[in-house]
């Protein structure tokens, strides 16, 4: 993995969830470090002045990308320093879509817990992945061709559709 | 997270601020709670009425806070819970757990 | 030009001034559209939490990344919405950088008038450029693989060393 | 930006605020010039004491209105600089075309 190659800060894994044209795309990498989840936090604040996500989802929405980052961090990354996490957000008419990329093995995600089943009500952890499933309307887990693990978020902003509950 | 506590009426109250979020706190809502406990607190309301903002490490840190005092003998009551602290409880199912009052006066009072 | 192939969006230009490693690299493409200068000014004063770009000098560092935009969409890009802008922010140990890619022809740097000539004191237009020069520690024009003209401003963090004045 | 315009010893004081930057505001200074150089006013001074940014549109907004007024038999001067401004006026050599005074008080006074 040659993370130093410059072609690699690209829009790898989004097309996945592109149907219509780009209007707008951000990507930003950076060290392994949960202060910049604030940034990230910050910077979507601005993008959502362009992109129209839902005042009323934007806190959820924010949330949701808050507890990618901070499990790119910990999980993916395992906090080690010297690798990197990067966060591309793309809007399009349609949608807006946040990924999360690792360098990590990623996760075997039919393995989560509902975290509000009477024997896990109680934990402490286990309510990241589960917050963000609520707060957006796509989940997809990707692996890129350098190996990355991306989590790709997505929030429809034509109309919003209405989502099965994860059982 | 800033934080303040009291006692009022013989109950301990712990009034919370702001983000209570991963990495933004020096001190953890957990550690307070710790120091109550120590202290042979048996009483105690968390204030959640200037939180602007809470995730999942924010909830695990209530969750931790309820079941520590309670294996302490103790007992944890919420108060003042925003629409949002609100929503995020209901949908993690965390509002069957607490027992939360919307005001301060009703947490205190619901300890007599 | 393919600005739809996503390995577009990679540091071009940037290993001009790259010489130790990165600690932050952001990039964000948007539209051609002025309302985005406020929401780059925004993202570098999250950026400068992170980076130790002098207190100082950031008001400074912002008004440099302003006209190098406005520029890119008023003269680069000659105003068409449909076309696109880049920014890209690289932190390292030495320096921060800040690269402004457009899809226009670029121009020829050595024919700009210097504003404070008599007979262009009081010219309303043409302090742009000058002001980046002024207010950053290294100015270079570059060109990409795809023919986008990139503006790539540098600002010394080790150590501020002594510039030249404009002559 | 915003403005404000008022008559004082019969100067007017065309008052600006927040940041004076390419595609920020609706009106721009120069509107508002000419509206006072139609009413025939013949003394401006700009007050800058509340500008927070200004960038290379801002400063020629700032010529243009100096340029027009002189075209028309008027005098703009500026008062109250910031220390930025001040800094954006010295490096590019208009602190030398401009009249400025540090406080209001004597720009208008300059007038008499
Ligand atoms: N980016 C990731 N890389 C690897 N594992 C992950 C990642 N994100 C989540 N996981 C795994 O999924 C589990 C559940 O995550 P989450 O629901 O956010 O809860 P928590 O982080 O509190 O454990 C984590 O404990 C971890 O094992
Ligand atoms: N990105 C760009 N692409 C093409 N031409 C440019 C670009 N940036 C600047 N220029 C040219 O350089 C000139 C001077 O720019 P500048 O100093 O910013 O002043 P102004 O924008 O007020 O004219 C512009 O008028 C334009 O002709």
């Amino acid at each position: 993995m040659t993370l130093a190659d410059p072609t690699l800060n690209a829009g790898k894994g989004t097309s996945l969830t592109q149907s219509r044209p780009e209007t707008l795309r951000i990507s930003i990498r950076v060290h392994s470090h949960l202060k910049y989840t604030d940034l990230f936090h910050a910077v979507l604040a601005q993008v959502a002045l362009e992109i129209p996500i839902p005042a009323d989802r934007m806190d959820w929405v924010a949330l949701a990308l808050r507890e990618a980052v901070n499990n790119a961090v910990l999980h993916g990354n395992k906090k080690e320093p010297g690798k990197w996490i990067e966060v591309e957000m793309v809007g399009t008419p349609d949608a807006f879509t946040m990924t999360v990329w690792d360098e990590g093995t990623g996760f075997n995600t039919s393995k989560l817990c509902d975290p509000r089943d009477p024997e896990n009500l109680l934990k402490p952890n286990g309510r990241g992945i589960f917050l963000i499933r609520q707060f957006t309307d796509k989940v997809q887990f990707v692996r890129d061709a350098d190996g990355r693990f991306g989590l790709v978020m997505t929030v429809n902003l034509a109309q919003r559709v209405s989502k099965e509950e994860p059982e | 997270m800033n934080h303040r506590t009291y006692e009022k009426d013989g109950v301990s109250v712990l009034e919370l601020k702001g983000t209570i979020t991963l990495g933004a706190g020096d001190v953890t809502m957990r550690d307070v709670i710790k120091d109550l406990l120590g202290k042979e607190k048996k009483s105690i309301v968390v204030d959640l009425g200037e939180v602007s903002f809470m995730d999942s490490t924010g909830l695990g840190e209530l969750v931790a806070a309820y079941t520590t005092a309670r294996h302490q003998g103790a007992t944890l009551k919420l108060a003042n819970l925003t629409k949002k602290t609100k929503d995020l409880l209901s949908i993690t199912q965390l509002a069957a757990v607490f027992e939360s009052y919307d005001s301060l006066g009703e947490a205190i009072g619901s300890f007599r």
